[in-house]
């Protein structure tokens, strides 16, 4: 597992840039640091006490100092319009917006990679040209009206989706003892089956929507990759070979096309994370997305920090398991580092 | 004799390599001296990978040297750096016909930008009917006719792009031309028509060629005398007719040999097995070539061997090969 | 390739994929509705009128009116300007950018290559929307700060894509012809090499700007950026999204369908450029 | 080496042609060719003769675009234009193997040699699983590549260039095939390496009396290594003679001019000659001799379809009216 920790290592350059740059987000930034931090109702009074309380009078490096120090004993401060400190609000809701982030992962890859294989094996047929309209329609709607959509046709047209207002009928259904936070985890943990049918219920269609986003760019890679590699020298080897065209499908060309795509995989959670706030915003769903956006309305801005730094260390994360898997799939990468 | 027009000695190239810390070096040019005479055509070849392309660069001033100097006519041309040289009045005397034509035309240039080019900024021609004169003397002695001159390479034929690139390099007259792999990219029957159309401007312009290419059979067309290359080193230097009949390298004697040719097929021939040697911080008592070689002994572990004087004009790096006029011998 | 090959390879390729004469004809019909938007629209995009409010598409309002009585089709239209206008300005900017980065980093290599990079890297680090939130929240709240925060998060894609293609022709013969003729570095790199990336370059341009629009949108549908009662397209949609539970589906259908027409005709130009610059497709 | 009645492979009239989005290229036009068993013959012609799309059709992988206007390809009376995708999978690597040019991008990427090998071997043969292993290393051992067990263990990367064509050839030589179609399999490597791996091919086609269609550019290679020849030129078979014979005393003009291009080790610049003009362009119409252009012996009896073949020898046959 050499590569592990060498994998591991290579993230800290990623984890200092990202303390970096939302360090410069919230102190070297043009206009009042302070102000923003004291809130939108300070006067001068409380926006010096604050600048002298985040020391925001010192020396921009020993400011940067205290923000790392800060940040190693994880305070992100206090949320102006919780009260409570930024890390356990975010802590709270971390669970809702990942649970959300997961599902529509596993939608948009259980749909997408097997669309962009068919569609590669049968190039300018039927599904090849329904793979290509989708790929180009899923590219562009945004997010949120695909959520505004679906909420519209499944709850109010057709009425076959429940309310969109949060995780869990709350009226109907009490939320699981906590566990992990996640509502279906947590209500297997628990035995509650009606539970995790409501909130499965409740996932549904944010996924889904949400999902859409990443569809395009996983079917459109897998296409062009299956494409590539099943136009590529050794498939013609494994051909001339007589290997049966099950095993060359599946355990030549697919397994080659597989690399391309877990590389387009980092860009596909960047969308997923970013269209996560959106999606939260329609839905009404309590995740760290629509916790950051009231916290942007009202100039909260410890919140929108913590919420900054969190999701970077959780991309930079996911970013380091891709890259476990492509080395895992590739020996290539295995032996370059 | 007289100055040579292009002499390199002890001239190396050495690329870090891996870990920075480790300071690993990849010896891809070491200590090689070459000298071309005035209108000589000296041919270059080795496998890939064995640095001839590395040396070819060198000597073009498209890459500065580690160590090492070239002098172009007696001039010390290493004084200046790679990127100083690219403006001095010397870059005009040495210019690089390159391998493939289709990748190293401009595509986006018509044929006359790309042959114009370097007389603008060369020989300092911008008068536009100097220009388009000195162009269309060039395509002339090419033979590329002039209505292709206002096309793009991607309407061009192979062997019409390979006279491009001819020409481009001859438009602003050098002394030495340096071929690199000028015929690899194309069929045997338009490789002809250029290889013949080298000669004949060779002959007209009295320009020095060095020829690099891995096929012997066609540098033996062109050069009179044939320098080869083994893992960053000269092994062989010798007349060419010499250096096909009595090889004195073991590398060079399984270099002749590997030539398909029907009329020896029945022939039993000595083959080369293994692979180089890593070009990685080689140890400098061992002769590159051990390990592959089918007479090497412990000798060649202990001390590499030098370029020695063989016979007349030729030389050969191996401590095996039977030298009349020096002392040393088989031993 | 001359001008009249070029236009034979382009009637050829629109002729091949009519998708893309179409997405041109669309592009160029909310160009018009961008520059000309005021004149165009039937009513004025700020007029509200209580006497008819949340009506549904009819004759006199196509697209029917808001909650305040606003006509839907001024504002869609008249939004174009708004929309269409931060995407390609973000675009360009982070295209003029992003190609002077890649190029430098990609041609010389060496240390500017390792600084832009790592630059380039750490933003990539971020969810690049919530960057964008992120940078908007700390610059304040406008609209020329949501241009600024889509250029950052727009960059990397720019300079990694010049970056790459520069390092593949940097070794290539042609730019080393360019050295034997006595060009100096920045001759090779600004006459000989950035020529023929450009056009790989307008195909991502063209790609990327649908995804400018999304972001600037998603921005404004948060609450970012653009501030009621301007005309915008992704705001509209969140003013409209409040009326869907009582069946007022025009308020953000309308908005949200012209989103999606500029982005999806964004992205066929993209694709149908991509197809006329491939060479494997020339003629 | 007289072969008996029906040969292993014979190629009867195939032409075919590729339907483009820029026309329909005329890529193979009434060939004949035939491989007897044991023999290795060399196809030989410049880049655009058609010599490797014959190839591919002979094992029935021809691309997509293409299309057979007739004849058929025998192997062994299995039509290979006809046959049946499982029977013609079943053939492949069992009956007929391949090898290619550039062996590194021919063999899969992320897959260790020795599997690939296997997976071969699996497919093909009656080999227990247990004994999969010691086979594909066997299979290694046999083309003398050295320390197999290690090798089949490695990556394609991790091996060079002449290593990887080894393997393929181990690859290709696990069933122990009838016909082994070698599509330049040199091209690319060293001198040196070319040299041991063409002795290879030819060892291991006598060693096991296999067949060998050799596609090759390069003259000088074929006529070192072939029994017979057959030379390509713009889709059509020009000339087919035993290589001693056709080196000798060619008798199509192209033969000739082919020959007097390529250089040898006794050539010099002067007896160089080159071909004039260039292949035809195979969407245009055609005449019935693609090389009466080029030729100075063209009459007008040239132009008169069919062009028939005229028997020299009887190994020798050359598709000319006017023959040298």
């Amino acid at each position: 597992m050499h590569f592990f920790w060498k994998r591991l290592l290579g993230t800290i350059p990623s984890l200092i840039g990202v303390v970096l740059v939302t360090f410069v987000l919230s102190h070297a930034l043009p206009g009042d640091p302070a102000a923003f931090f004291a809130g939108p109702a300070a006067n001068a009074e409380s926006i010096a006490e604050v600048r002298a309380k985040l020391g925001l009078d010192r020396s921009l490096p020993v400011q940067f100092f205290h923000y790392a120090d800060d940040l190693r004993r994880g305070q992100l401060g206090n949320s102006l319009t919780t009260g409570q400190p930024v890390l356990n609000d975010l802590i709270e809701r971390l669970p809702a917006s990942l649970e959300l982030t997961f599902f529509a992962l596993l939608f948009a890859v259980a749909v997408a990679i097997p669309l962009g294989v068919w569609a590669a094996t049968r190039p300018d047929s039927m599904v090849d040209h329904a793979c290509r309209a989708l790929v180009s329609i899923g590219a562009a709607f945004p997010t949120f009206f695909i959520g505004l959509l679906f909420v519209y046709l499944f709850y109010f047209l057709f009425d076959i989706a429940p309310q969109p207002l949060g995780r869990l009928n709350e009226i109907m259904y009490t939320a699981p003892p906590r566990i992990t936070g996640a509502y279906t985890v947590d209500s297997i943990l628990a035995g509650e089956w009606s539970v995790l049918r409501a909130s499965l219920a409740q996932l549904v269609l944010p996924s889904v929507s949400l999902g859409m986003f990443a569809l395009a760019p996983i079917a459109r890679i897998t296409r062009a990759a299956m494409l590539q590699a099943l136009g590529s020298d050794f498939i013609r080897t494994a051909r001339a070979s007589g290997l049966p065209a099950r095993k060359i499908l599946f355990s030549y060309a697919l397994r080659n096309a597989m690399l391309p795509v877990t590389n387009v995989l980092g860009m596909v959670f960047s969308f997923l994370l970013g269209g996560s706030v959106l999606i939260e915003q329609v839905y009404g769903w309590q995740g760290v997305g629509a916790y950051a956006v009231n916290a942007v309305i009202s100039s909260d801005y410890a919140a929108v920090q913590g919420f900054v730094l969190a999701m970077a260390l959780l991309y930079v994360l996911l970013n380091l398991v891709i890259d476990l898997i492509a080395t895992a799939i590739d020996p290539r990468v295995r032996f370059e580092s | 004799m007289n100055t040579p027009r292009l002499e390199a000695r002890a001239l190396a190239k050495r690329y870090p390599v891996g870990n920075r810390r480790k300071g690993a070096m990849l010896h891809a040019v070491d200590d090689v001296d070459l000298v071309i005479q005035a209108g000589e055509s000296v041919g270059l070849v080795g496998e890939s990978g064995c640095g001839k392309s590395t040396l070819a660069r060198l000597l073009a001033r498209l890459i500065d040297p580690t160590s090492g100097t070239i002098f172009l006519d007696g001039e010390d041309t290493t004084a200046l750096s790679q990127a100083a040289f690219v403006a001095s009045p010397d870059r005009a005397r040495i210019q690089v016909v390159f391998q493939d034509p289709t990748e190293s035309l401009n595509p986006s240039f018509r044929v006359f930008r790309s042959i114009a080019d370097p007389i603008t900024r060369l020989l300092s021609i911008r008068d536009p009917a100097e220009l388009s004169d000195r162009v269309h003397r060039a395509a002339d002695l090419v033979g590329l006719p002039r209505e292709l001159i206002q096309r793009y390479p991607h309407q061009l034929s192979g062997g019409q792009r390979a006279r491009v690139g001819i020409a481009r390099a001859i438009a602003v007259e050098p002394s030495l031309l340096i071929l690199d792999e000028p015929t690899s990219a194309l069929d045997v029957s338009v490789q002809a028509v250029i290889l013949r159309l080298l000669a004949d401007l060779r002959e007209r312009l009295g320009m020095s060629y060095l020829f690099v290419s891995h096929d012997l059979n066609v540098v033996r067309l062109l050069c009179s005398r044939i320098v080869v290359m083994y893992l960053g080193r000269v092994v062989e230097v010798a007349p060419t007719e010499q250096l096909f009949t009595a090889p004195r390298h073991p590398y060079t004697q399984a270099l002749v040999a590997a030539i398909p040719d029907p009329a020896r097929r029945d022939e039993k021939r000595p083959r080369l097995d293994g692979s180089p040697r890593s070009p990685v911080d080689p140890d400098p008592d061992t002769c590159r070539f051990f390990g592959r070689c089918p007479i090497g002994t412990e000798r060649c572990t202990q001390s590499a061997p030098t370029l020695e004087p063989v016979g007349d004009e030729h030389f050969a790096a191996c401590h095996f090969t039977t030298v009349v006029s020096t002392e040393r011998g088989d031993p | 390739m001359t001008f009249a090959g070029f236009a034979r390879n382009a009637a050829y390729a629109f002729g091949e994929n009519r998708l893309t004469l179409v997405s041109v004809v669309i592009l160029a019909a909310l160009v018009l509705c961008a520059i000309f938007g005021p004149l165009i629209a039937p009513y004025d995009p700020l007029m509200t009128d209580g006497t008819a409010r949340l009506v549904p598409p009819s004759a006199a309002h196509p697209f029917g009116t808001d909650a305040l009585g606003r006509d839907i089709l001024s504002r869609v239209i008249v939004a174009a300007r708004l929309d269409l206008g931060m995407a390609v300005i973000a675009a360009l900017l982070s295209f003029a950018v992003g190609l002077a980065l890649g190029a430098i980093a990609g041609y010389f290599g060496g240390w500017p290559d390792r600084i832009i990079s790592r630059v380039m890297d750490t933003i990539m680090a971020f969810p690049l929307f919530v960057l964008a939130m992120g940078i908007v929240a700390a610059l304040g709240n406008s609209v020329l700060n949501v241009i600024i925060a889509t250029v950052v998060i727009n960059l990397p894609f720019y300079c990694r894509f010049a970056r790459a293609e520069v390092n593949v022709r940097r070794e290539q013969g042609f730019v080393e012809a360019a050295r034997m003729g006595g060009n100096g570095a920045m001759p090779v790199l600004v006459n000989h090499i950035v020529p023929n990336i450009l056009p790989p370059m307008m195909v991502q341009v063209s790609l990327n700007m649908g995804w400018a629009i999304l972001n600037a949108a998603g921005l404004s549908f948060i609450g970012l950026g653009v501030r009621p009662p301007t005309p915008e397209w992704g705001i509209m949609v969140s003013e409209g999204a409040s009326f869907i539970i009582s069946g007022e589906w025009w308020t953000f259908v309308f908005p949200g369908a012209a989103l999606v027409l500029a982005v999806f005709c964004f992205n066929l130009l993209g694709d149908g450029l991509r197809d006329l610059l491939d060479p494997k497709r020339r003629v | 080496m007289k072969a008996p009645a029906t040969p292993l492979l014979s190629i009867e009239d195939l032409s075919l042609v590729f339907r483009t989005r820029h026309g329909t290229v005329r890529a193979l036009e009434n060939v004949d060719l035939t491989v007897e068993r044991g023999e290795i013959v060399g196809v030989v012609g410049e880049s655009g003769s058609g010599k490797s799309v014959m190839a591919y059709a002979a094992l029935g992988l021809q691309d997509a675009a293409a299309q057979v206007l007739g004849g058929r390809i025998l192997f062994e009376g299995l039509d290979m234009l006809a046959a049946a995708p499982d029977v013609l999978a079943a053939t492949r690597g069992r009956e007929i193997a391949m090898i290619f040019q550039s062996p590194r991008t021919a063999l899969n990427p992320i897959r260790k040699v020795g599997h690939q090998i296997a997976d071969v071997l699996l497919e093909h043969t009656a080999v227990r699983r247990s004994d999969l292993r010691q086979r594909a290393i066997e299979a290694l051992a046999r083309v003398r590549i050295p320390d197999p067990e290690r090798r089949y263990e490695a990556y394609p990367f991790e091996l060079s260039g002449g290593m990887c064509q080894r393997v393929m050839i181990a690859m290709a030589l696990a069933c122990s095939p009838s016909l082994l179609i070698a599509d330049e399999p040199t091209t690319g490597l060293d001198v040196t390496t070319q040299a041991v791996i063409m002795d290879l091919v030819r060892e291991m086609s006598r060693e096991a009396r296999m067949s060998t269609l050799l596609i090759t550019h390069d003259l000088g290679l074929a006529g070192e290594y072939c029994d017979r020849i057959a030379v390509m030129h713009a889709g059509h078979i020009v000339e087919v003679a035993p290589t001693v014979e056709l080196l000798q005393r060619p008798a199509h003009p192209y033969t000739r001019q082919l020959l007097a291009s390529t250089p040898t080790p006794r050539s010099s610049i002067d007896q160089l000659v080159s071909i004039p003009g260039q292949l035809p362009d195979l969407r245009s119409d055609l005449p019935a001799c693609r090389f009466s252009a080029r030729c100075e012996r063209h009459v007008s009896a040239c132009d008169e379809r069919p062009l028939p073949w005229t028997v020299i020898s009887p190994q020798h046959a050359v598709r000319c009216r006017v023959p040298l």
